[in-house]
């Protein structure tokens, strides 16, 4: 049973949200010129690390805002949460556009 | 016209005034359904100085900014729902007008209003032993050094979706479930406050 | 009948006040308030209770608490059986009714006590070596094997008691009440901290009360009564007696199984919550569980008679009980030495065997003083007797301890009390991720490295000696509740308590036989599943190396005690066998629950009624006064079909399909998702939702849309009404509404937050009644003033606003049945009265409610499609025929997978129609089609997805999902069933009015 | 040694001390002809093909832990072969096939026990798909029947039929040949069966990089130094997408928990495999007593074995609702294997992007059933650096055509 941090709620039980699976994947916006390989890259793949994962999750018996969460998937330990549009706190920010 | 209709409770089935049985002071907890209110779901930007402005000059009342808050003027009360989303509760005849003065006041502005009186059923509960029945369905930490009156926030109760709302340091608590698991939810309430000689009371 | 009585006169924490009589296999006993079963048996005489799993050896008490391997009771009977209650944990009350498990006809006498004998065929793991001769005979030894295996019965019946669960919120949560977990309490609850103490025990006081120690120079359990009472007057501290802490979780949470009613009469508990499980979610977690003895692995160590020396002592103080007369205590470490001098103190004839030879005077002379012998260097051998001990072989032992020296010795005695150490009861520490050290000196596992906020202290921590346990129970109380913001300035001092010099354990795993050569298969480890060394080196030396290997191939600790009492010793012989060390060998992975738990409380209130929510419209009083039959379609409650007199389903589905292609018919739409979407930037939202354009709907306007997965497949589908020029209602499939709701807002928000929406869902404020049919425009013109129904005024695909029946209404017309159409809208709250009304204006148009069976049957008769059932997730617009949906102008998602080598075959399955040869046959859905019939495998092209009776075309019709259906209009394919095959033609999905003129009516 | 009745006798008389190692432990080689990473059943079953049946004996099997200790020894032992789509039924039916022959094959008991698979359905929706389940099924071969509630009644009497449920049973679907076996038993017979025909395993042994030269591999480095080798095969449930990082690539997967637990062993009761999909829940009874009980995954990645406790209190409203009798029963203990999901619930057995690399992964909840069937086509692809047809349709090909095999919508539950 997790404890997650909603950004705006606080701390709340894992049943009152849902995780949205890997965080930071961006949607492409010309995908008329991918490849199918290209595309597929974006569908399905997925690096599902052990360890460090960044992913989505959203207060969905809340505020049902969609926020992000870095977690140990070993441990579990959720070493950050933070809003969309915000950048991971470990990493500097870069300009590319984040969600 | 509309008053030949009588607008029916989710729980008009049950029979509950005729079980409404409350004389002050018994039992550990007392339920009983909320009267008819208007609710609006308003979305707007919270910060925005506009917004804020225009929802204040209608309601009298500031949208709260601080999460899990709720205010309340006179018979106007205003819950925050999230960053962008809150609940406006008035008497139900004023709901018509209120929601059209809130939606005339924000035009041009990127806001909404929509009425959800009919969508949900508000339950009551109080007494002293209000928190141990909460406990049983709901993981939120009601107690006092958490929570309080004027607190609200939403989550679940057993299986189903409510926003709570501690309205008095009682204490009592407005529970908000969806009007289609209204039965389910007092159904659970019944059965959790029972070892509490649970009363029902007559809606007001 | 006279009866042994092992009851002492004095002293205990029973109530002789209160008798308690209870019955045993049978036979009635008495016994006291406050005893447990296994403490009134033995103040009845009773050692026999109960048989092992694989020898059905004759066993008896082994414990006074949850580790009790042996003596499991089947209690009650019937519907309040229960199988596998630790005689140890039971509370005795009157009535209670327990009986000894797997033995047949009784334990005394036990048919399966054969396997002993052949037990020299039944090493570990036979089971995988035979049986298999003849290949096919396995499941007929198996029928054996199952039978033999097992062991108590499941109940006879539903469960007539009630569980149920809470959650609890606390800064510290102190797990044990005994003298450590009381101190932490204690210092934490004096800031102010919220504090939760459980323990699994009627009454706090931990393993002290066993004992006779002091505490402030007086009976310890004053110290602990003074302790309770200060704890039950601060404010935010709770004390739950009877409940134990099972699992600890992620983030500190752990879950509390609290016995309400178990140790009541039956009578005094109905209705009252026999089990509550709590879910603690706690800021910080001191742990104090205590620490386990540990049995010692010598010849016949589980014969009945033999116990753990702290249990032996728990029963002479805590329950006042002579387990015996003639005590043996075999130990390798001083605590076995106050259990012996309380022994000797109650009466009991003691000797003691103390395998070291270095010794504390101290000791020597509290033994003198009673006239106990000391067999120093010795070990017991062997002990003698078979359904109770009649005495022990004794020799003393060589220097190394692989063996002995001179003559062994015999010694007369009833009891043999052991004590092999202390293994700290780290399971909680472990659940939570901690991980284990291996103190070498102690032979002990410990907590190591903390994972979570907590604090091991006291026993569990290894921590033996009181004094220090104490203050390591007080210190983390404060360092908890400081971690949680509360401080007290000042402290308390710690009690008085007697420090004794303990010379050191000597680890001794196994005791060696007498003769060198001799197996080690009647030492055991694990009682409850007949493991003994043997087994353990057989399977070291099969290359069942690793612990877990160990575990599975021999089963020792997969008992109903989970190994508390087995794990170590058994790690230990196998790094002796395999001569590493046990740190390198590893200890397995200690599982939740703690002890096992009542699957009723785990699922608590969520059965009967409340198992799930039943949702219903505002019209569900009316349709179940009507006699509907319901379906259900996610938590809904649908109304089905409304037969009438004596009506079969399809006489009342024909009746209903007919009424609304004929007449009129209503049906409740009420439970269909509807969601607002208002903002500047609405259209765009939708145009990337949708696979169609919404930027040129016009204002009292309505649209079909359809949705699909980034991966192209159809996900949901609905009409949107445009409201004004950013405002849109958008329906969804009753089932997906809040699906499509949130798959919106992870778009919205995630992906999208530049556009300007807010979606909000509106699926609970309005009712619905849709009429269909070619009165449904004269019905509703009987109902409203101000709408002009007028085809021309009011066309198919428009919305308007207005009064029907003199309620505020919005009236859509669209239609799923292929008729003229009108959805009406109204507040919930109104919405038995519009159905009333509709109901009461319509009878003079034969007005006919109908169901979703007639609703799917009306669709298919137009071809219309139900999203989850003729499509799958497999299922692009394209293999629907739905190409005039899928804008190519703009891009939306699922749009580019639409694209993909796989999705633009032409062989895909595709949606068709289908008639069968004869109109009477209707094909079944989920039928596979095939071209021919063959042998088997059948080559499937396709499979049938919606198949109905239509009375209005006189026929059955499908819908059918076939390879290349649409190049195959015309063609003839079969569906075989189980005795037959059915022929039918592949048609266009539509049979009828195809240009769908009716609805423009 | 051949274990029988006969060998366990005549071992009883000098007291069992002469039985040998079911397997070998031997020092790794410096190179193999194929190395396969993962010492679970699919592993040991793909280095036992590959010996058996291709005479590819210079195999060694490489597991960081201890052999049979991922997903093989935490799963709940269920086989069935009833599978919507061709493909997968094929797949499965073989291995089920495989599975009936095997305690003989490897002259290790590993309890196959085909007591018959009910899937339980509990609206109309369920009712459709099982029809075209089972109709697909019995197409293909495979032996499968739809069940009225009076029938499941009389096969399972303990169960809760009563109309007047909130989701009652309206049918079932029956696989007699399906049935559960001994988890554990598969990989050791799997293991001995192996080792006896030369296959080197190795345990506690993880490997930690995998080498390439020119997008061919080489060999693996591991705890106890590099190896060589000409091929690799890793079949790592649980962790395939950190051994394909290794390699240099990602895969469409996910790790998650999936709990099982089991009840306090009690004298037989329950005979069949019960599954419910609508309710997320199934059951059977060990040899051993014991209730053996499964449920969903954890929404959420996780490579901890043990998963969050609502999913346990779910899947026991259910379970007591289908069986009021189990109420009083107790939960003896309860656990977690990480298992690889797919996006189409479909396994992986597939060639790479690096050559001469192969990966079977993406069993999802469903891989102890496939395991003799999952070596077997696997040992195939090795051997021939091309699939079998049995796993054609399971390359990693299928998620750039679009060609999924999706067994989400009805395959039922997918266990």
């Amino acid at each position: 049973m997790l404890l997650i941090e909603c950004p705006w709620c606080g701390f709340r039980e894992e049943s009152e949200f849902r995780c949205g699976g890997e965080a930071h994947i961006v949607r492409p916006l010309d995908s008329e010129s991918l490849s199918d390989a290209e595309w597929a890259d974006y569908l399905f793949m997925r690096t599902n690390p052990k360890g460090r994962h960044r992913e989505r999750w959203v207060h969905e018996h809340g505020c049902r805002r969609w926020f992000n969460v870095e977690r140990d998937t070993v441990t579990h330990e959720i070493l950050a949460v933070y809003r969309m549009g915000e950048h991971p706190p470990a990493e500097p920010a870069t300009g590319g556009r984040r969600r | 016209m509309t008053e030949r209709y009588q607008r029916r409770s989710a729980l008009a089935h049950l029979g509950l005034e005729a079980r409404a049985s409350v004389v002050a002071g018994e039992g550990g907890v007392t339920l009983r359904e909320a009267p008819m209110r208007g609710l609006l779901v308003l979305r707007g930007d919270g910060g925005g100085k506009a917004f804020r402005s225009e929802v204040t000059a209608v309601l009298g009342i500031e949208p709260v900014v601080e999460p899990l808050t709720a205010a309340r003027r006179r018979d106007l009360s205003i819950l925050w729902l999230g960053p962008d989303e809150w609940l406006v509760i008035t008497p139900d005849r004023r709901r018509a007008r209120i929601e059209r003065m809130l939606r005339d006041a924000l035009v041009g502005q990127h806001a909404a209003v929509t009425d959800v009186s009919h969508g949900r059923t508000v339950l009551v509960l109080s007494g002293p032993d209000v928190l141990a029945v909460l406990a049983k369905g709901c993981s939120l930490d009601l107690h006092p050094r958490m929570f309080g009156p004027g607190r609200c926030a939403q989550s679940r109760l057993a299986k189903c979706q409510a926003l709570i709302h501690q309205t008095t340091d009682a204490p009592e608590f407005e529970i908000h479930v969806p009007r289609s698991f209204a039965q389910y939810a007092w159904m659970w309430l019944e059965d959790a406050g029972q070892e509490f000689d649970l009363r029902i009371a007559p809606a007001e | 009948m006279t009866r042994a009585d092992f009851r002492l006169s004095v002293g205990g924490r029973i109530d002789r006040d209160r008798l308690v009589g209870f019955s045993f296999d049978g036979e009635r006993y008495s016994g006291f308030a406050g005893d447990t079963l296994a403490s009134a048996l033995l103040a009845n005489g009773v050692r026999l209770v109960g048989r092992s799993f694989k020898y059905h050896r004759p066993r008896g008490v082994v414990t006074d608490g949850v580790e009790e391997p042996n003596a499991l009771v089947q209690l009650g009977a019937g519907a309040i059986g229960e199988p596998n209650a630790r005689a140890t944990q039971v509370e005795i009350h009157d009535g209670l009714t327990a009986a000894s498990q797997n033995r047949w006809p009784n334990v005394r006498f036990d048919v399966g006590a054969v396997n002993g004998h052949l037990s020299a065929l039944l090493p570990a793991g036979f089971y995988y070596k035979t049986f298999m001769w003849p290949g096919k005979w396995w499941m007929k030894y198996e029928y054996f094997i199952r039978r033999a295996a097992g062991l108590g019965r499941a109940p006879t019946g539903p469960d007539p008691e009630i569980y149920d669960k809470s959650w609890a919120h606390c800064d510290v949560l102190v797990v044990g009440a005994g003298p450590t977990g009381l101190t932490a309490a204690h210092a934490a609850g004096r800031t102010g901290a919220r504090v939760l103490v459980v323990d699994e025990r009627p009454e706090p006081g931990g393993h002290l009360l066993g004992t006779r120690r002091t505490i402030n120079d007086a009976p310890a359990g004053e110290w602990v009564s003074a302790m309770v009472s200060e704890l039950a007057d601060m404010d935010e501290v709770r004390i739950l007696s009877r409940a134990t802490a099972l699992g600890y979780y992620d983030h500190n949470s752990l879950t509390v199984l609290e016995r309400r009613t178990d140790h009541l009469p039956y009578g005094e508990r109905g209705g009252r919550v026999r089990q509550r499980l709590w879910k603690v979610r706690a800021k910080q977690v001191v742990l104090a569980t205590g620490a386990h003895e540990r049995p010692l692995v010598f010849r016949n160590n589980d014969r009945p008679g033999v116990m753990l020396a702290s249990a032996a002592q728990s029963y002479v103080n805590r329950y006042a009980v002579r387990p015996g007369t003639a005590a043996v205590v075999f130990t390798n470490n001083d605590s076995a030495y106050d259990p012996a001098l309380d022994l000797a103190d109650a009466g009991l004839r003691v000797t003691v065997v103390d395998v070291r030879t270095e010794l504390s005077d101290l000791r020597r002379a509290q033994l003198r003083r009673r006239g106990i012998e000391l067999l120093a260097g010795h070990a017991i051998i062997s002990v003698r007797g078979a359904k109770a001990v009649t005495g022990v072989s004794v020799a003393s032992l060589t220097a190394a301890a692989t063996g002995y020296t001179g003559t062994s010795r015999r010694i007369r005695c009833d009891l043999v009390c052991m004590s092999g150490g202390w293994n700290p009861a780290i399971h909680l520490f472990s659940q939570s991720g901690g991980r284990l050290a291996f103190d070498e000196a102690r032979g002990v596992f410990v907590p190591g490295e903390v994972r979570q906020a907590q604090f091991s202290v006291g026993g569990c921590n290894g921590t033996g000696v009181l004094a220090f346990a104490l203050s390591e129970g007080r210190e983390a109380g404060k360092s908890a509740a400081a971690a949680c913001g509360f401080r007290m300035r000042g402290g308390t001092a710690l009690p008085r308590v007697d420090v004794v010099e303990e010379v050191p354990i000597r680890l001794f795993w196994t005791v060696p036989p007498r003769h060198p050569d001799r197996r080690l298969d009647k030492h055991f480890v694990d009682f409850q599943n007949d493991v003994t060394a043997a087994d353990i080196a057989l399977a070291a030396r099969e290359g069942y190396r690793s612990v877990e290997h160990l575990k599975r191939y021999t089963t020792t600790g997969m008992g109903t005690d989970q190994g508390k009492t087995s794990n170590v010793n058994a790690l230990a012989i196998l790094s002796e066998t395999l001569g590493a060390d046990i740190a390198a060998t590893g200890t397995t992975t200690f599982r939740p629950p703690y002890t096992p738990v009542t699957f009723g409380a785990l699922a608590g209130r969520d059965v009967g009624e409340l198992s799930d929510p039943v949702r219903t419209t505002p019209m569900h009083r009316w349709h179940v006064q009507q006699g509907a039959t319901f379906e259900d379609v996610g938590q809904w409650k649908r109304p089905w079909y409304y037969p009438r007199d004596g009506e079969s389903m399809r006489e009342a589905v024909d009746r209903e399909c007919l009424a609304a292609r004929n007449a009129v018919g209503i049906l409740d739409a009420s439970t269909l998702g509807k969601i607002d979407v208002q903002g500047p930037d609405a259209a765009e939202f939708l145009d990337r939702i949708y696979t169609n354009g919404w930027k040129r709907l016009e204002v009292g306007r309505c649209r079909y849309g359809l949705m699909c997965t980034e991966d192209g497949m159809v996900f949901d589908d609905g009409v949107t009404l445009r409201l004004g020029d950013h405002h849109y209602l958008v329906h969804t499939t009753s089932g997906n509404a809040a699906r499509v709701l949130g798959w919106m807002e992870e778009w919205l928000q995630t992906e999208w937050p530049e556009l300007r929406v807010y979606c909000t869902s509106v699926t609970e404020q309005t009712a619905t009644a849709s009429i269909s049919g070619p009165f449904a425009r004269r019905l509703l013109a009987a109902l409203t003033t101000d709408i002009d129904l007028d085809r021309d005024a009011f066309p198919f695909m428009h919305w308007r606003d207005g009064h029907v029946a003199g309620l505020p209404a919005r009236v859509a017309r669209v239609s799923f049945t292929g008729e003229s159409s009108f959805e009406v809208s109204v507040p919930a709250g109104y919405g038995l009265s519009l159905w009333t009304a509709l109901m009461h204006a319509g009878q003079r148009y034969g007005i006919t409610p109908y169901g979703t069976e007639a609703m799917h049957v009306l669709r298919a008769e137009r071809g219309f499609i139900i999203a989850g059932q003729d499509t799958d997730g497999t299922v692009t617009p394209i293999d629907l025929g739905m190409e005039w949906i899928v804008s190519r102008r703009k891009d939306f998602i699922g749009r580019r997978s639409l694209d993909r080598a796989d999705t633009v075959r032409d062989d895909r399955k595709q949606l068709v129609g289908l008639l069968t040869e004869r109109s009477e046959d209707v094909l079944p859905e989920g039928g596979q089609i095939v071209e021919r019939v063959t042998a088997l495998p059948m080559r499937m092209i396709g499979h049938v997805t919606s198949s109905y009776y239509s009375a209005n075309l006189g026929h059955s019709i499908a819908l059918a999902l076939v390879r290349g259906g649409r190049s195959r209009h015309g063609e003839q394919v079969m569906v075989p069933l189980e005795r037959s095959v059915m022929s039918a033609r592949i048609t266009e999905p539509g049979f009828f009015d195809p240009e769908g003129a009716r609805a423009h009516d | 040694m051949r274990y029988s009745i006969l060998s366990l006798a005549r071992n009883a008389l000098t007291r069992h001390e002469h039985w040998p190692a079911a397997w070998r432990s031997p020092e790794p080689k410096q190179s193999y002809d194929v190395i396969i990473v993962g010492g679970g059943g699919h592993g040991l079953a793909t280095a036992y093909y590959l010996a058996a049946r291709h005479g590819v004996r210079n195999v060694a099997v490489l597991e960081k832990g201890w052999l049979g200790g991922g997903n093989t020894g935490r799963n709940t032992t269920i086989i069935r072969s009833n599978y919507l789509w061709d493909e997968s039924a094929h797949l499965y039916e073989h291995s089920l096939k495989l599975y009936e022959g095997l305690s003989r094959e490897l002259n290790f008991n590993i309890m196959l026990s085909q007591r018959g698979v009910l899937n339980l359905a509990h609206n109309l929706h369920d009712m459709r798909e099982l029809a075209r389940r089972v109709s697909a099924n019995r197409l293909n071969g495979i032996d499968s029947e739809v069940l009225t509630p009076a029938r499941i009644k009389a096969m399972v009497p303990i169960l809760n039929t009563s109309p007047k449920v909130r989701y009652p049973v309206l049918g079932a679907s029956l696989q007699r040949r399906g049935g559960v076996a001994r988890h554990d038993a598969v990989a050791w017979g799997f293991a001995r069966g192996a080792d006896a025909r030369g296959v080197d395993i190795i345990q506690n042994c993880e490997v930690t990089g995998i080498r390439q030269r020119d997008g061919v591999v080489e060999g693996v480095e591991t705890s106890r130094g590099y190896i060589q080798a000409r091929k690799v095969g890793v079949v790592v449930a649980g962790h395939a997408s950190v051994l394909a990082a290794m390699a240099g690539f990602r895969l469409p997967i996910d790790s998650h928990p999936l709990q099982a637990l089991v009840s306090e062993p009690i004298k037989p009761i329950h005979h069949s495999v019960v599954m419910s999909n609508a309710v997320h829940v199934y059951v059977s009874q060990s040899d051993k007593g014991e209730l053996v009980i499964g449920a969903g995954i954890d929404g959420y990645n996780s490579y901890a074995q043990h998963g969050s406790f609502p999913v346990i209190e779910d899947q026991m409203g259910a379970l007591v609702e289908l069986f009021p009798i189990f109420s009083r029963l107790k939960m003896l203990r309860h656990w977690a294997g990480i298992v690889d999901t797919c996006p189409d619930a479909s396994p992986i057995i597939s060639k790479t992007p690096v050559k001469h690399l192969y990966f079977n992964c993406g069993w999802g909840t469903g891989g102890f059933k496939a395991t003799p069937g999952s070596g077997w086509v696997f040992a195939h692809t090795i051997a021939h650096d091309a699939p079998h047809a049995l796993n054609a349709a399971f390359t990693l090909d299928r998620f750039t055509s679009g060609a999924l095999v999706d067994e989400h919508g009805a395959a039922a539950v997918a266990h």
